[in-house]
């Protein structure tokens, strides 16, 4: 079985990298946002395993940046929820075009 | 070898000695009243600040991903005081606050971020002190838990680091892809400029950028200023700041040597353009935490410019001027704070007549917003004058005139401050703001460092000495 | 030989009196003012002759040839190594002339003022005016330096612009006195060109060395300033004619005379000092001081000339239509005055040739007491009329005997019956200028007759004609008064006969004049018909005059109205000067200047408010930029750097 | 002598000053500090003569040279020269007359005091740093206490006058700082390291491109403190807005600040472009004499017309400078100093009649020499000084500038000092204009007639400011004494 070349996995990561961009830019709920959010981290973390195997076997530096992100993303992920929920109660919506209070 | 960890990790073990302190306070059974839990934390803070004086050594850790030395240290030194004195102006905010020990357990959270993104020596850590440093301070912004703009302030902090942090991972993938390594030491002989490495290194430029508020990386300064309480904006704008440009000058200066006519550049076209925009919103703002925001930004644009001379005399100044903003920028937020924590009001139009009412508190101001502008005897004038000079060992003299020139414009916007404080009429002024101790305090320790960093040279000139050349 | 205290005195007893009265007077010795002035220039004024026995009699001559003498010379500023003003005291003959007609005329005056201006509010501020004002006279004629002289020129504008003032609550007297102070501080422009542009070829402001450079025509001095040009017209003669445009200004020349009537507005006494006797000859006296160069420069000498026969002309034109008696005696002053510059612009330097020179310091001389009688016997008739206008007068004889003889004296002085002060002096200007230029003599001869007419139209409105109602008890004044008058009267008829040609000529030679009798009968004759026609139109109040000027219409309204020069003046400063430079000026300056400074925070408001859009407050935005930015740069980076 | 005394005397006035208790302590606080200064001031001025009468030519006296940022090559380096003491001298007479015209001030006194104290230290250091660095912190220390004294103190539209001051100073500090940059990095001793000591610049050579480049921005930058036109608009406002103790100081030294800089940094440092540049110089100091007084004669308010006259007046100065003789250079010197004390005076006057009758429109005064006589008096000794007459300082000065542009011998340098003169007539017109219906004429209202003439301050105030006036005009040869020497060396750069 011939092995996968990188360039394949990092096609995948880009893709999933500007997916969550473009979901980043596009979707109104702060939730989903949030999930765009973590496909990008995630395009990171196959970035960081691929290189780590592909690249640089004998460290295993990638892999364990892979696991602290995966650790911090869930932080993050607390983190903001915790905002929006409190968002919500003052907003009552947690559409991100509705807390544009601020500006200019 | 044990010695050697609590000596060099100090800096990042008092504020954890601190953290469990309140941490314990507070899930223990005696409840503490606020005022006793704030004088705790003010005294805990101010050992840490005093601590930090004695016992260094340089030195690094954990196979060189931690290093410290003696610049890190006074760079150290300096959040140390930043959190010090925004705690002491905390207090008339916090004084009625539900969660006083919650704000300074995140706060000191933040700060041991901070700690180990200076110290770091390794994208990894670097990362992770950056992330320590952030989420903490997007639940701060949130801290005026049932106010609207505070929710809406902390929502835009949290979706743009988040933003910002994926674009700064994904930089890091790609340098660790093309180098295959994370450590500072080794990566300045792997990099050869490709333009993935480039791309990558874009990347983490903008991560650091979004955090000292480059234009165009600059966008969330603001709301989030105006929408957080205050005490937390100017720790955001300070402290938060100051170790961003710590790490920003050194990381710039020794990993990236190399790329650095590529840094140059980038540098310029940023300077200008931070200073240009910061100043021309700063213009037309009418709530002062959002000019003050603005201007920050402006003084942002300065730094790049002392950064950008790639010199020992650009560490310096940046280390420099970081000082003299801390007590700066920090007098100009003190008194915002003692206002907005006892009025609300926090327009430019509130102020005026500022000084009928409050003349020592519009004194106090308006020394601040002079040195902000750059005017001697204060220490922003040094400040500004050895920034400018740096970047100007280039002999780039456009960027140096443009700078000039944004000085004129930022100084309108200051002294509008100043006029409506002492000049302008108003039926119904502020009316007198108490402060108390803290507060008292805190307006001494920043002027006295806004008259004497300036005019004593000593502090520079030891900043100087400590400072890395290129 | 000469006591160099003695000779600084003469200047400095007037400025001490000056400084004392001007600080204390108002309040401490009031009353004493009069006295104090008085006696220092009464002191001055006896030194002076003093040194004018000493110089002319004594000790000024070598060789049978008078010499300058420096008496005294200190470094005062230096501009360059060669270039310095130095103040100090030449006594030369004119120096020493002038010194002893100064301090005289400014004696009577001063005499005259302790009854005509007694019971003033600033009794005091007069007199230290005035002392001030002899003091600036006396350091112009005693000036070594040219700068020293355009210093004291200065100084003596502005004594004569507070006496005009005096009466400062009166617009007219303050209208005046701006008048005659702007009007010859344009002419000073020139003149003080004109010094830098001598100074600068002649490498000095020192007079004799000037002389000494710019007359010699082998010096690279003045070969510089005959070879560089400027319109087709050499340095030299654009200097010689710009420091005359300062003596012109001065000596009201046209057309730059209109001050000096208006000037008038000053108390009476001070119109004889210094609009007569002094300060409007200053103008004669520069020229005659710089004579030697003039006389090396045929161009500037006939700008000399010219002017100064016109003025001649022009002036006595004007004095027979004007009713105000000051007036008729201003545009008298500035003929005679027209008489002593031509006479200087036809004369030579040496020997035969350096008549006119003589006969210009001669008129000057006599010129001083008869005209400065002249005003104070107006003063004295004013003070009794409480008029100036002549319509306002008449039969005064009866009630001022000795102002009545003193002035018909002067009156034949001026209009140059033997064997009165004047006929002596300008029997020798209309010599020299039959000599020199026949159209000039033919002005010549046709003002002293219209002198004489004018004059006496003058003395017969005055004295004659119909009986005035008088109101004041005081009659002719106290002897304060009429002391001077008699003095005066005695000089004009006697001064005429100083032997002036054998001690004031431009070389310092004495000079041979004799009276021919056949060239003296034309202007007397000329002058007794003048008289003879006032008399038949004057004496007795009558419709001819009337008729007259009727008759000539145009012309009479012309001179009437002094030929339209104030309205031209008015024109230029009013319609053009104001209107078309100073407002255009500062409207410029408020609207396109400050307007632009103005624009440029504007722009940059405008500026702010057309980015905000930048910040729109929606943090998917904010993103969406910050990734542009990474983009730009990475292409920057990439394609560009 | 040493030169610190200048800067710490000031210091400890303006902070005892804080201690005072009420307006009587606090105005004899500033009065003995601001007399102190000046006896400092004659100190030092006779200390500098019996230095230089034994014989010690040293370019500059009492140096001092203390390291302030050594890694910088900063130097607080202080030295007199000549001109510097004249500057001294005039610094102090108008502090001193400025603090005396306060007196009766009543509003904030305590701030208004320290301010003006203040802007003494600033003038002070400014006038004897021989440093570029120091040069600049000290002329830059003066805006904001500018502003504020406007803005707070000032009358009309303050604000608005104190921020367009504060903007177009802060420009010329803008301008001036590019300009020291681009000096600094050019100059390279032996050892390759750069200075910012005016005395060891002076010595080395800065490349004729980098100081084509540099000379105008610090010689605009400069020339907008001594309003250079068209830099000169905030002059007008900032005067005329300003209270009468302030205006003194802004006309009498804050202009001043600039005609040194241009000829102590641009001039002195750069001889090469200025020679370039002295055409440009000359043609915009030429209009900025002429339009000045243009506009000047078209004002109705008092203190605009001083003001734009000083717009006139210090054209002069660059004038001076731009003719690049050592007459000229000396002429401009004198006409700073001259300029100083005179305008001073006459805003002292103005002051003085302002707060008495609350109108400075010219069509509102009218006949005040009768009521007033000493403030008249002074306002005519000031008008007269101002036309440059013989006897005070105005003259000597004008006529130094007139007789060294004329030793520059092209036509059009010829041109621009004709012009330069023709505006004393100009001058003549707008100054009796302006005294003829002041202080002459009849009285315009009879409220008038209850006023009171100057109090003891005042007089004193104004016998300060014409002792030093009439010292100049009468005995100009001491001050001309002083400044030549440096004139020369300047120029033999």
């Amino acid at each position: 079985m011939s092995e996968i070349p990188l360039t394949h996995i990092l096609f995948v990561s880009t893709a999933l990298f500007f997916i969550g961009m473009y979901g980043l830019f596009t979707r109104r709920n702060m939730i989903t946002m949030l999930m765009a959010v973590e496909l990008m981290l995630n395009s990171v973390n196959i970035n960081f395993v691929a290189f780590n195997k592909y690249l640089f076997p004998e460290n295993l530096d990638g892999v364990f940046f892979t696991i602290f992100i995966i650790t911090i993303a869930a932080a993050e992920a607390a983190v903001a929820i915790a905002i929006i929920i409190n968002l919500y109660r003052s907003h009552h919506s947690i559409d991100v075009e509705d807390a544009t209070e601020m500006k200019w | 070898m044990l010695n050697d960890f609590f000596i060099l990790m100090k800096f990042e073990l008092l504020p954890a000695v601190i953290f469990f302190v309140l941490l314990f306070i507070k899930v223990g059974t005696a409840e503490l009243s606020n005022a006793s839990i704030i004088r705790l934390a003010n005294i805990l803070l101010f050992i840490n600040l005093v601590a930090g004086f004695f016992y260094n050594k340089d030195g690094g850790m954990f196979g060189d991903m931690f290093h410290t030395n003696a610049l890190i240290v006074l760079q150290k030194s300096i959040l140390n005081l930043g959190i010090f004195i925004v705690s002491l102006q905390a207090e008339a905010w916090l004084r009625t606050h539900k969660h006083v020990i919650e704000f300074y357990l995140l706060l000191l959270s933040s700060l041991m971020g901070m700690f180990f993104m200076i110290s770091g020596a390794n994208l990894l850590m670097f990362y992770l002190g950056l992330e320590l440093a952030t989420i903490p301070l997007a639940a701060l912004a949130n801290f005026d838990l049932e106010k609207r703009k505070s929710s809406e302030a902390a929502m835009k902090l949290i979706m743009s680091s988040a933003f910002s942090s994926g674009l700064l991972l994904f930089g890091i993938s790609l340098m660790y892809g093309t180098t295959g390594t994370l450590g500072f030491a080794q990566l300045p002989a792997l990099l050869n400029g490709s333009n993935l490495q480039v791309f990558a290194f874009v990347l983490l430029f903008a991560g650091f950028a979004f955090k000292i508020s480059v234009v165009p990386f600059h966008l969330w300064t603001a709301d989030v200023y105006e929408g957080a309480p205050v005490p937390v904006t100017s720790f955001l704008s300070v402290v938060s700041k100051g170790a961003f440009i710590f790490v920003f000058a050194s990381v710039l200066y020794t990993v990236f040597k190399p790329l650095a006519d590529t840094w140059y550049h980038m540098l310029f076209l940023l300077s200008v353009l931070t200073m240009v925009i910061g100043n021309l919103f700063a213009l037309r703002q009418q709530n002062i935490k959002r000019m003050l925001a603005f201007s920050s930004i402006a003084q942002m644009g300065f730094i790049l410019i002392g950064i950008s001379g790639s010199s020992q005399a650009g560490t310096a100044s940046a280390v420099y001027f970081v000082l003299v903003y801390v007590f700066t920028n920090l007098a100009a937020f003190g008194v915002v704070a003692l206002v907005s924590a006892q009025t609300g009001k926090e327009d430019i139009t509130d102020y005026k007549g500022f000084h009928a009412t409050n003349p020592v508190l519009a004194w106090v101001l308006a020394i601040a917003l002079f040195s902000l502008a750059g005017v001697p005897p204060t220490a922003g004038f040094f400040g500004k004058f050895f920034l400018i000079m740096a970047g100007a060992a280039k002999q780039n003299y456009w960027l140096i005139t443009i700078a000039a020139l944004n000085m004129i414009v930022s100084l309108y916007y200051y002294l509008n401050l100043v006029k409506a404080l002492f000049m302008d009429a108003n039926a119904s002024p502020v009316p007198k703001i108490t402060f108390g101790v803290y507060a008292k305090l805190a307006i001494v320790i920043c002027i006295a460092g806004m008259v004497l960093s300036g005019l004593a040279s000593v502090v520079y000139e030891y900043i100087y000495n400590l400072s890395t050349g290129f | 030989m000469f006591n160099n205290i003695n000779i600084a005195l003469v200047p400095l007893l007037p400025l001490a009196s000056s400084i004392l009265l001007g600080l204390f007077g108002r309040k401490y010795i009031k009353n004493a003012a009069g006295i104090i002035g008085t006696a220092a220039l009464l002191v001055s004024a006896v030194l002076s002759a003093y040194i004018a026995y000493e110089y002319f009699f004594v000790a000024g001559k070598i060789d049978n040839v008078y010499q300058p003498i420096i008496a005294m010379q200190y470094n005062w500023l230096q501009f360059t190594p060669s270039l310095s003003i130095n103040l100090g005291i030449i006594i030369d003959p004119i120096s020493v002339m002038m010194m002893v007609v100064v301090t005289f005329v400014s004696l009577m005056v001063h005499v005259f003022s302790l009854g005509y201006m007694k019971g003033e509010e600033r009794y005091a501020t007069y007199y230290a005016y005035l002392s001030l004002f002899t003091f600036s006279m006396l350091g112009l004629v005693i000036s070594t330096n040219i700068f020293q002289t355009y210093m004291f020129w200065e100084l003596v504008g502005v004594s004569s612009y507070l006496l005009i003032g005096y009466y400062f609550q009166k617009p007219s007297a303050v209208s005046a006195a701006k008048k005659a102070f702007i009007v010859t501080r344009f002419a000073d422009l020139g003149f003080l060109i004109g010094i830098l542009i001598l100074a600068f070829h002649a490498e000095t402001l020192d007079f004799q060395t000037l002389i000494q450079r710019l007359t010699d025509a082998n010096s690279t001095q003045f070969a510089s300033s005959a070879s560089s040009t400027f319109l087709g017209v050499s340095a030299l003669t654009w200097g010689l004619t710009l420091v005359f445009m300062g003596g012109a200004g001065k000596s009201a020349m046209f057309p730059l005379h209109v001050w000096l009537p208006d000037a008038m507005e000053g108390p009476t006494p001070v119109s004889a000092l210094i609009h007569a006797a002094t300060m409007v000859v200053a103008g004669v006296y520069l020229v005659a001081r710089l004579f030697p160069i003039f006389s090396f420069d045929g161009a500037a000498l006939t700008v000399v000339t010219y002017v100064g026969a016109f003025s001649a002309l022009f002036a006595a034109i004007i004095a027979c239509t004007q009713t105000d008696i000051k007036r008729v005696l201003a545009y008298s002053t500035m003929s005679q005055i027209g008489f002593m510059m031509f006479a200087l612009g036809v004369s030579g330097y040496g020997g035969e040739n350096g008549l006119g020179y003589m006969a210009a310091m001669f008129h000057l001389f006599t010129h001083a007491f008869f005209k400065s009688l002249l005003f104070l016997g107006a003063g004295a008739v004013i003070h009794l009329v409480h008029s100036n206008d002549m319509n306002d007068m008449g039969g005064l004889r009866k009630l001022m005997p000795i102002t009545h003889i003193s002035f018909l004296i002067a009156c034949f002085a001026i209009a140059g019956i033997p064997p009165f002060a004047g006929f002596f002096s300008k029997e020798e200007i209309l010599l020299s200028a039959f000599h020199a230029n026949t159209l000039v003599y033919g002005v010549a001869l046709l003002t002293s007759g219209l002198t004489a007419f004018y004059m006496f139209r003058l003395y017969f409105s005055i004295f004659w004609q119909k009986d005035t109602e008088v109101h004041d008890s005081h009659g002719e004044g106290p002897w304060a008064m009429k002391l001077p008058l008699i003095i005066l009267g005695a000089l004009a008829l006697l001064a005429g006969f100083v032997p002036f040609s054998s001690l004031v000529t431009a070389d310092g030679m004495p000079l041979e004049t004799h009276i021919d009798i056949a060239f003296s009968a034309a202007p007397v004759l000329l002058a007794a018909a003048g008289i003879l026609l006032a008399m038949r139109l004057y004496k007795k109040a009558n419709e001819t005059p009337a008729k007259i000027a009727l008759a000539l219409g145009g012309l009479y309204h012309a001179a009437y109205r002094k030929f339209y020069i104030d309205e031209v003046y008015a024109f230029v400063t009013k319609k053009i000067i104001f209107n078309l430079i100073g407002r255009p000026a500062a409207w410029f300056d408020k609207h396109i200047v400050d307007g632009l400074m103005n624009a440029m925070a504007s722009v940059t408001a405008a500026f702010a408010g057309l980015i905000k859009g930048l910040q729109s407050g929606k943090v998917q935005q904010y993103a969406l930029y910050f990734f542009g930015g990474i983009v730009t740069l990475t292409i920057l980076i990439i394609y560009w750097w | 002598m040493n030169l610190y005394w200048l800067l710490i005397l000031p210091t400890i006035t303006a902070f005892a000053l804080l201690l005072g208790n009420n307006l009587k302590q606090v105005r004899m606080i500033a009065f003995g500090g601001a007399l102190l200064q000046m006896v400092l001031a004659f100190i030092l001025l006779f200390a500098f003569w019996q230095q230089r009468s034994a014989g010690n030519t040293a370019p500059m006296l009492f140096e001092n040279n203390l390291s302030w940022f050594a890694p910088l090559h900063i130097n607080f380096h202080t030295g007199v020269d000549g001109i510097s003491v004249a500057m001294i001298m005039l610094t102090s007479f108008v502090v001193l007359s400025a603090v005396l015209v306060s007196w009766k001030m009543d509003m904030q006194y305590k701030t208004f005091f320290f301010l003006l104290i203040f802007l003494s230290i600033g003038a002070y250091g400014f006038f004897m740093s021989l440093d570029v660095f120091t040069l600049f912190f000290f002329l830059e220390i003066a805006v904001i206490p500018k502003f504020m004294l406007i803005g707070v103190w000032g009358s009309g539209k303050k604000e608005y006058s104190a921020m367009k001051l504060a903007l177009m100073l802060m420009a010329g500090s803008a301008l001036v700082f590019v300009g020291l940059m681009g000096l600094y990095f050019n100059t390279a001793d032996t050892s390759g390291a750069h200075s910012f000591d005016l005395m060891q610049i002076a010595q080395m050579h800065i490349p004729v491109e980098a100081q084509m480049i540099f000379f105008p921005f610090a010689f605009v930058g400069f020339g907008i403190f001594t309003a250079l036109f068209p830099f000169h608009t905030w002059v007008p406002d900032g005067h005329s807005s300003a209270p009468t103790a302030a205006s003194m100081f802004l006309a009498g030294i804050s202009m001043k600040l600039g005609g040194y800089g241009c000829l102590r940094v641009a001039t002195f440092l750069m001889p090469d472009a200025a020679h370039a540049y002295s055409w440009i110089i000359i043609l915009l100091s030429t209009i900025a004499i002429i339009y000045g007084a243009f506009a000047t004669m078209m004002q109705k308010d008092l203190k605009y017309i001083n003001a734009y006259s000083s717009v006139s007046h210090c054209g002069f100065v660059l004038l001076g400078i731009g003719m690049l003789t050592e007459t000229s250079i000396t002429g401009a010197v004198m006409q700073m100093v001259s300029h100083g004390l005179m305008t001073a005076l006459f805003f002292a006057a103005i002051g003085m009649i302002y707060s008495r009758t609350h109108t400075r429109m010219v069509a509102q005064l009218g006949g005040l020499l009768k009521i007033m006589p000493f403030i008249s008096t002074v306002f005519v000794i000031a008008g007269l000084c101002s036309l440059g007459l013989p006897g005070f300082s105005g003259f000597v000065a004008e006529m130094t500038v007139f007789m060294g542009s004329w030793q520059n011998p092209d036509t059009l340098y010829r041109l621009a000092t004709i012009l330069a003169c023709a505006s004393i007539v100009v001058t003549a017109v707008y100054i009796l204009r302006a005294v003829g219906s002041t202080v002459m004429g009849p009285v315009t209202d009879e409220h008038y007639n209850a006023l009171t003439d100057a109090g003891w301050y005042e007089k004193l105030a104004a016998i300060i400011l014409i002792a030093g006036i009439v010292a100049i005009g009468i005995a100009p040869f001491w001050l001309n004494q002083l400044i030549a020497p440096v004139a020369a060396t300047i120029l033999k750069k």
